[in-house]
């Protein structure tokens, strides 16, 4: 029977590396594939788009950052860039209203296919792409300030007297924060709100809303300014806790898209939940077990490999798998996603 | 008169008119070589837009993993045409060998149980026995021979090579390969609906990729495989073959014509250097059509025949063509597999062209989303339209780049020299690539929609 | 011809059909009618094969069809029509007559590259037919028109259309008059008529048109909350006053009036 | 054009003697977009910088303009690079290449069109132990040393530190694989032990899987080969975020005051070494770099390197043409000579008008052995208050 010590060095190892990343990481995606299935939900169609959008709003919040910055301007503890958000956030409903007007709407009204929005939602991502990277550049940019840690590995080592440190970043704690206020004032506006109700009568069943006097073009606004919004600030937080780079938020894409659909597409709890479950995987199935195992087992038994599943160069494959599995076993996703 | 009255023939005609004028202005305001370089890889992306035309245009399914596809032709070449490593085999070859027979064991094992073990309540119990045991098993050889393999010599081979056939065999190779591919996720995923098929698709073609990525033993990984052999001759072995020069000679007679000596010479080796590049590519070139044409052939009788109208009844209604007699899973895979094979076969002429094997180059920007654009922008459901669409957008992909620096140098000419602004916009002008691609897919889409030679009926 | 024994299905909570048992006699034209939500529907594609029962069986022919696919049933000679119309879109009118026959060598896409004058010689047979079944159905004017352009009640006669490409021996027939105009729909029911004499077509159709099942139909069979409610001539379950109670008093004939709705017809 | 091809072939033949002024092009041939388009960023103005500084002298062949021409390699897509290749060569007829920056798609330009053109490339980032070996006619050069030399020296200086065991990660190609390989190779020769080498993919962004992996597998010292700006800087601030390690080893693609700057205090300890000698150039290019409005990132002083040698080149071979400057590459980089420093081309053109001799030290201390690669002289760096320091040459 291993010591208590032993025991909560176990844990703290797997809090530290799998815990505490997983939590940040699933809950910037589940932002980000909140965008997704809500656009997906109303507007029917996966928007291609998405990555860029959201490097677009961050863009926009971190040309913004700098200016407050330049004006000496600072968020004491936090980070500058919560202040520019709103901008940021701004910028984003405009970009994603101004391709509404000029090409979805368009679709909308003929009502195409989904797949030629999907089409049309490709060239929207080729356009933002080149867009993004023409006005800041392909470079990496970092706009974190403030105060870095809630707790530093190293201070909990000398606070608990343990072998193992845990950190938590203040990126990581403000992440988790906003997306559960974000979530709880979505779900707040989805069954509460007058716009809300419609939103989901029209999701539900589009012509049965429009008989009961709903207006299909406010629905549709109030959806791309709710996806503009989760999107941008999904994307801020994501690069608050990384770093900003055009290229990486392209990639971002496909395990967003994992995510939602992982979790049900159009459901915005399979979003959220699809988010975690993407990130956990990668970490889980990739993450060596020896230190834990060590950690609990006699000594004598202390065990020679890695314990991984999985290499991590296979993690982005993971959660493809995962998906793959699911669609397989569960082909709505977790929580039934919309049929179209 | 506007574009849209004009019939298809006209379309087709002025289309393909333009494209050629375009070529030969690059081949005359440029370079006939780059022309040439330009054409070999719009043969190329014609054929992988083909195969997609095949599933999406004739039979409405949504596949986003062409990527995965194109990357199995590629292995398809490399192990193909690169002679086989004997170290590399001697110092696995057993163990692989004892690995595959675990590996086949465990499968017929598996279905073994089955069949025989169907409706016992032993049967997931012993299913997941059999299948731990047979994995535990095949990793038990496995390991140490791909340790063994990776570690003969890793910075040159570290793989187990190929067949050391010629590499032409890897066409229809690769498309074989990809069709087995297509027949596996086929039989899992075209049970789905149709947007989860394309989720599905994407989903194991990264899955392919990263195990072409990362399982050295077998393709060498991210370090590559270079210089796999051609199908057609080297341009350094023209430059010395007397047959050749020859000809040159022959072909820019009126060029050599009154110079003597060292300034002959001169002449003659740059025409010879020159003539190389270009007959090397016109060989490529002629492969290349003639692969295009042979695959477009069996494509319009297919189209035309009832077999194509079985599968666009099918695109357009399913369930009222299921209700017809017709086996749409069962054609569906059959299409799925077709496609598939076809974008293999594209694949792999890629990988011949490029003359390696680069893991790291398949990226769904360029195999996946490109392809669709192709596809869309050409005129899907037309064949003669995606092969337009892997024409005008390659070339377009291509020659974006040094518009988009001419543009910005025009834009910005007023400025001063050594202006940020000015500077900032010439030394971003590559990305009007991706810019122009996005406009040219979202006005066609807009204002010609079925494409520019779009589907006709019959 | 067909016999639906004890068939029920529930989708979820909901139970369409509950344990229905029907009869279908070769060579009749029965109607099936109750009201909205009965589970006509429900039993029509169950037997069409497109939901397989939650429980019992169906036979066709003595032959026990449960649960094969469509595209099984339509080789053993059981085709239907929809009720909202299922034509093919981007297909012209003749296409989608021509694609209906079964086992056509082209449909083999090795065949359709190497037997090309076996093919073309099946084709321009193909081709006569689907003539005929224009010229039977007046469509002349839209042969070579998209399908997807037709008017709802061409769609209508297009399915039907559809039906007599091949010799089948039950044709299903999901409210085809809906949408249709009365001209129309008395040339329909001629259609109907001619096939049954002369073709010896079995017919089972979903109507709600009183004066068009009186016109064709018998026997009636009436459906309520999943299950049968009466059978009998079209007299007969007019009379009936279980029927009548079914339909919320309301009298049948004010059903009728679905296929006079303004806008439809052609 | 049949005129203009024959004044070009009577400048080809005479002008080995007598010096014409013309328009040089030179083909600066990085990925500008795509997966290292951020390094692109700061390596393709490096090389311009060069250019300018060549052409605004006045002082090459008889004073000659140069110009770059942008080509993209794209990194990954072959097809594309070669396309791109092709224009250079061919249609804006540039003289030679810097570049191909990774090294798939140089392979893939060198042998499907330099090679056959006869046009010199000297890639300042390519440094796949394979181009060692490739048949090139003479033609590749590389201003960036080879990975197998590179091993070598990571495995004395770990071996120096006393460090008994390491974790490893490095960026998933050819680069990063190749590179991790001949750590691991030579370190566990020497006796160390590797508890990990794993691959992180760059571009990705978060790395908490990969951090986890490498914290469980523990050592004194990870080992981080990939890119400054890339997943090789996620790593480190994850693992340190993390308290997964306190120390790593920083390869070439890693040293650069970016990453103290971005990290911060902790990463004060760690030590590396990149291709460099005991010269100022590294310092000179770094200011010269500022001024010009980029930074000295990785590859960045290659890439100024690259473009430097292939005019100075030109100049002692007298012409533009590749087949001629090829051979005096080799010559202008190594002693004996005059030492050139960055911002010193103006003089070295005019030490080898004047018939003298030059040795390029330029900014990452160039020295080409063998096939034309650098050799691998490293400065061996340490992370102290914040920046890089050196600590010694081997």
């Amino acid at each position: 029977m291993p010591e208590m010590t032993e025991i909560l060095n176990a844990l703290v190892v797997f809090t530290n590396f799998v815990l505490i990343p997983g939590l940040a990481y699933g809950s910037q995606l589940a932002l980000g594939a909140l965008g997704v299935t809500l656009v997906y939900g109303i507007l029917r169609f996966s928007n291609f788009a998405h990555g860029d959008v959201m490097a677009f709003g961050t863009m926009v919040t971190i040309l913004v950052t700098w200016w407050l910055q330049s004006l000496g301007v600072s968020f004491g503890p936090l980070p500058t860039a919560l202040l520019a958000l709103p901008l940021g956030i701004a910028g984003t409903v405009l970009l994603c209203l101004v391709t509404d007007k000029f090409v979805y709407r368009y679709y909308r009204a003929k009502k195409s296919p989904p797949v030629t929005l999907v089409m049309a939602s490709l060239g929207v991502m080729f356009v933002v792409n080149g867009l993004v990277r023409f006005i800041i550049g392909t470079d990496d940019q970092r706009f974190f300030d403030g105060e870095r840690f809630i707790m530093k590995a190293r201070d909990f080592k000398t606070l608990t007297g343990l072998n193992e440190g845990l950190a938590i970043k203040s990126s990581q704690g403000i992440t988790v924060v906003i997306a559960v206020i974000l979530v709880a004032l979505l779900f707040w506006f989805l069954q509460k709100t007058r716009a809300g109700k419609s939103m989901r009568a029209y999701s539900d069943n589009e012509d049965l809303s429009l008989l009961s006097g709903i207006d299909p073009d406010k629905v549709v606004r109030i959806t791309w300014i709710i996806a503009a919004a989760l999107t941008t600030i999904a994307g801020v937080l994501y690069g608050l806790d990384k770093s900003f780079k055009p290229f990486t938020y392209f990639q971002l894409l496909l395990p967003i898209f994992a995510a939602a659909i992982v979790g049900g597409i159009g459901q915005p709890i399979g979003a959220i939940v699809g988010g975690y479950v993407i990130a956990f995987s990668e970490v889980l199935i990739t993450y060596p077990y020896k230190k834990v195992v060590t950690y609990l087992v006699p000594e004598s038994w202390a065990p020679e490999g890695l314990l991984q599943l999985l290499g991590t160069e296979y993690k982005f494959a993971v959660s493809f798998m995962i998906l793959v599995i699911v669609l397989l076993v569960r082909p709505t996703g977790i929580f039934k996603g919309k049929v179209l | 008169m506007k574009l849209n009255q004009l019939n298809n023939a006209t379309r087709a005609t002025l289309a393909f008119s333009a494209m050629a004028g375009a070529l030969i202005l690059v081949g005359v305001g440029q370079s006939w070589a780059l022309s040439l370089t330009i054409l070999n890889l719009c043969l190329i992306s014609s054929v992988m837009a083909l195969g997609v035309n095949i599933q999406w245009g004739y039979a409405g399914l949504f596949n986003i993993g062409i990527m995965g596809f194109a990357a199995l032709g590629g292995a398809a070449a490399m192990l193909v045409s690169t002679p086989p490593v004997g170290n590399a085999w001697a110092a696995g070859s057993w163990n692989i060998l004892f690995s595959a027979l675990c590996f086949v064991g465990t499968i017929v094992a598996a279905w073994q149980v089955h069949k025989k073990l169907k409706n016992s309540r032993f049967q997931t119990i012993v299913m997941i026995a059999v299948l731990v045991t047979g994995y535990m098993l095949t990793r038990s050889f496995f390991d140490p021979a791909v340790d063994a393999v990776e570690a003969t010599d890793s910075a040159k081979t570290g793989f187990l090579g190929g067949l050391g056939l010629p590499i032409i065999l890897s066409w229809p190779v690769g498309g074989v390969l990809a069709a087995g591919a297509a027949w596996i996720i086929g039989k899992v995923a075209l049970g789905l609906r149709s947007d989860y098929l394309a989720i599905a698709t994407l989903g194991i073609s990264e899955i392919v990729v990263a195990i072409l990525k990362n399982e050295d033993w077998l393709t060498r990984g991210v370090k590559n495989v270079n210089g796999l052999s051609r199908p057609v001759p080297y341009e350094l072995d023209l430059h010395h073959s007397e047959w050749f020069i020859s000809l040159v000679e022959k072909f820019r007679a009126s060029d050599l014509a009154g110079l003597e000596g060292l300034a002959r010479e001169a002449v003659l080796k740059e025409a010879i250097t020159e003539s190389a590049g270009v007959f090397v590519k016109l060989c490529y070139a002629g492969l290349f059509t003639a692969v295009l044409v042979i695959i477009l052939t069996l494509c319009v009788l297919a189209l035309n025949s009832p077999w194509g109208r079985m599968m666009r009844a099918i695109r357009d209604n399913e369930t009222a063509a299921e209700a017809m007699g017709k086996d749409v899973t069962g054609r569906h895979l059959q299409i799925f597999i077709l496609g598939s094979a076809v974008c293999g076969i594209a694949g792999a002429m890629l990988t011949t062209l490029d003359g390696q094997l680069t893991p790291t180059s398949y990226i769904p920007l360029r195999f996946t989303f490109l392809i669709w654009v192709m596809v869309i922008v050409g005129g899907s459901g037309n064949n003669l339209g995606s092969i337009l669409g892997g024409f005008l957008i390659w070339f377009v992909w291509i020659e974006a780049e040094p518009a988009g620096v001419w543009l910005m140098n025009t834009l910005t000419a007023w400025l001063p020299e050594g202006n940020s602004v000015k500077n900032h916009l010439v030394q971003s002008a590559q990305h009007m690539r991706l810019v122009v691609m996005g406009l040219v897919l979202l006005l066609v889409m807009r204002f010609t929609p079925g494409g520019i030679i779009p589907e006709t009926s019959k | 011809m067909i016999k639906v024994q004890s068939v029920s299905k529930n989708f979820g909570g909901i139970q369409a059909v509950n344990n229905a048992s029907i009869e279908i006699a070769e060579g009749s034209i029965t109607g099936l009618i109750g009201p909205n939500g009965a589970g006509k529907t429900t039993l029509f594609n169950i037997v069409a094969g497109l939901y397989s029962p939650s429980e019992g069986q169906i036979l066709l022919a003595g032959e026990d069809i449960t649960g094969l696919k469509p595209h099984d049933l339509f080789h053993k000679g059981l085709l239907r029509t929809f009720q909202i119309a299922h034509e093919f879109s981007r297909l012209s009118v003749i296409e989608n007559l021509m694609m209906v026959p079964g086992s056509q060598i082209g449909e083999n896409i090795w065949k359709a590259w190497t037997k090309r004058s076996e093919m073309r010689a099946q084709e321009k047979r193909v081709r006569e037919k689907a003539e005929e079944v224009i010229e039977f159905l007046n469509l002349k004017h839209v042969a070579t028109e998209l399908a997807g352009n037709l008017s709802g009640g061409q769609k209508k006669l297009l399915e039907l259309g559809r039906t007599m490409m091949v010799d089948a021996k039950v044709v299903l027939l999901d409210e085809v008059g809906a949408g249709v105009n009365r001209t129309l729909l008395s040339e329909i029911g001629d259609a109907i008529l001619r096939l049954n004499k002369e073709r010896n077509y079995t017919f089972c159709m979903i109507e709600h048109d009183m004066d068009f099942i009186s016109r064709l139909c018998d026997p009636v069979i009436v459906m309520a909350e999943g299950g049968i409610l009466a059978i009998g001539t079209a007299e007969e379950v007019k009379n009936n006053e279980d029927v009548i109670e079914a339909y919320l008093g309301t009298g049948l004939k004010n059903q009728t009036p679905k296929s006079s709705q303004p806008g439809a017809g052609i | 054009m049949k005129k203009l091809l024959l004044a070009s072939a009577l400048m080809a033949t005479t002008g080995t003697q007598v010096v014409h002024a013309e328009d040089v092009k030179i083909g600066v041939f990085l990925g500008f977009t795509g997966a290292i388009e951020s390094i692109v960023a700061d390596m393709g103005p490096a090389a311009e910088l060069a250019i300018k500084e060549v052409s605004d002298s006045g002082a090459l062949l008889g004073g000659s303009s140069v110009t770059g021409v942008r080509g993209d390699t794209t990194c990954t897509d072959s097809a594309a690079a070669t396309a791109a290749a092709e224009r250079l060569i061919t249609s804006d007829k540039v003289s030679a290449l810097v570049g191909g920056d990774c090294s798939g798609v140089t392979t893939a330009a060198l042998q499907n069109v330099a090679m056959p053109n006869g046009i010199v490339m000297v890639s300042p980032s390519a440094t796949s132990p394979a181009l060692s070996t490739i048949e090139d006619n003479g033609l590749f050069f590389r201003t960036a040393p080879s990975d197998a030399r590179q091993g070598v020296i990571v495995s004395d200086i770990l071996n120096e530190k006393g460090v008994k065991n390491i974790a490893m990660t490095y960026t998933n190609n050819d680069y990063g694989k190749g590179l991790a390989e001949a750590i691991e190779k030579n370190f566990t020769e020497s006796g160390g032990t590797v508890t990990i080498n794993s691959a992180h993919e760059d571009g990705k962004g978060d790395y908490s899987a990969e951090v986890g992996a490498l914290a469980a597998a523990g050592g004194e010292v990870l080992v981080v080969a990939g890119y400054i700006d890339q997943g090789g800087k996620g790593i480190i601030q994850a693992a340190l975020d993390t308290g997964a390690f306190d120390t790593f080893y920083l390869p070439d693609g890693m040293v650069g005051d970016a990453l103290p700057e971005a990290i911060g205090p902790d990463l004060n300890g760690s030590y590396g070494a990149n291709p460099g000698t005991d010269s100022p150039g590294a310092a000179k290019f770094a200011e010269m770099a500022t001024a010009a409005g980029f930074k000295a990132g990785p590859f960045a002083a290659e890439s100024y390197d690259a473009a430097a040698l292939i005019m100075l080149a030109m100049q002692a071979a007298g012409s533009s043409d590749s087949a001629k400057l090829k051979d005096k590459v080799m010559d202008v980089a190594n002693a004996p000579g005059e030492k050139i420093f960055p911002g010193e081309l103006a003089k070295a053109l005019k030490i080898i008008a004047d018939g003298g001799d030059v040795d390029y030290v330029g900014a990452s201390a160039v020295e080409l052995i063998g096939a034309g690669e650098s050799a691998g002289n490293y400065r061996q760096v340490a992370i102290d208050g914040g920046k890089v320091s050196t600590v010694g040459y081997r």
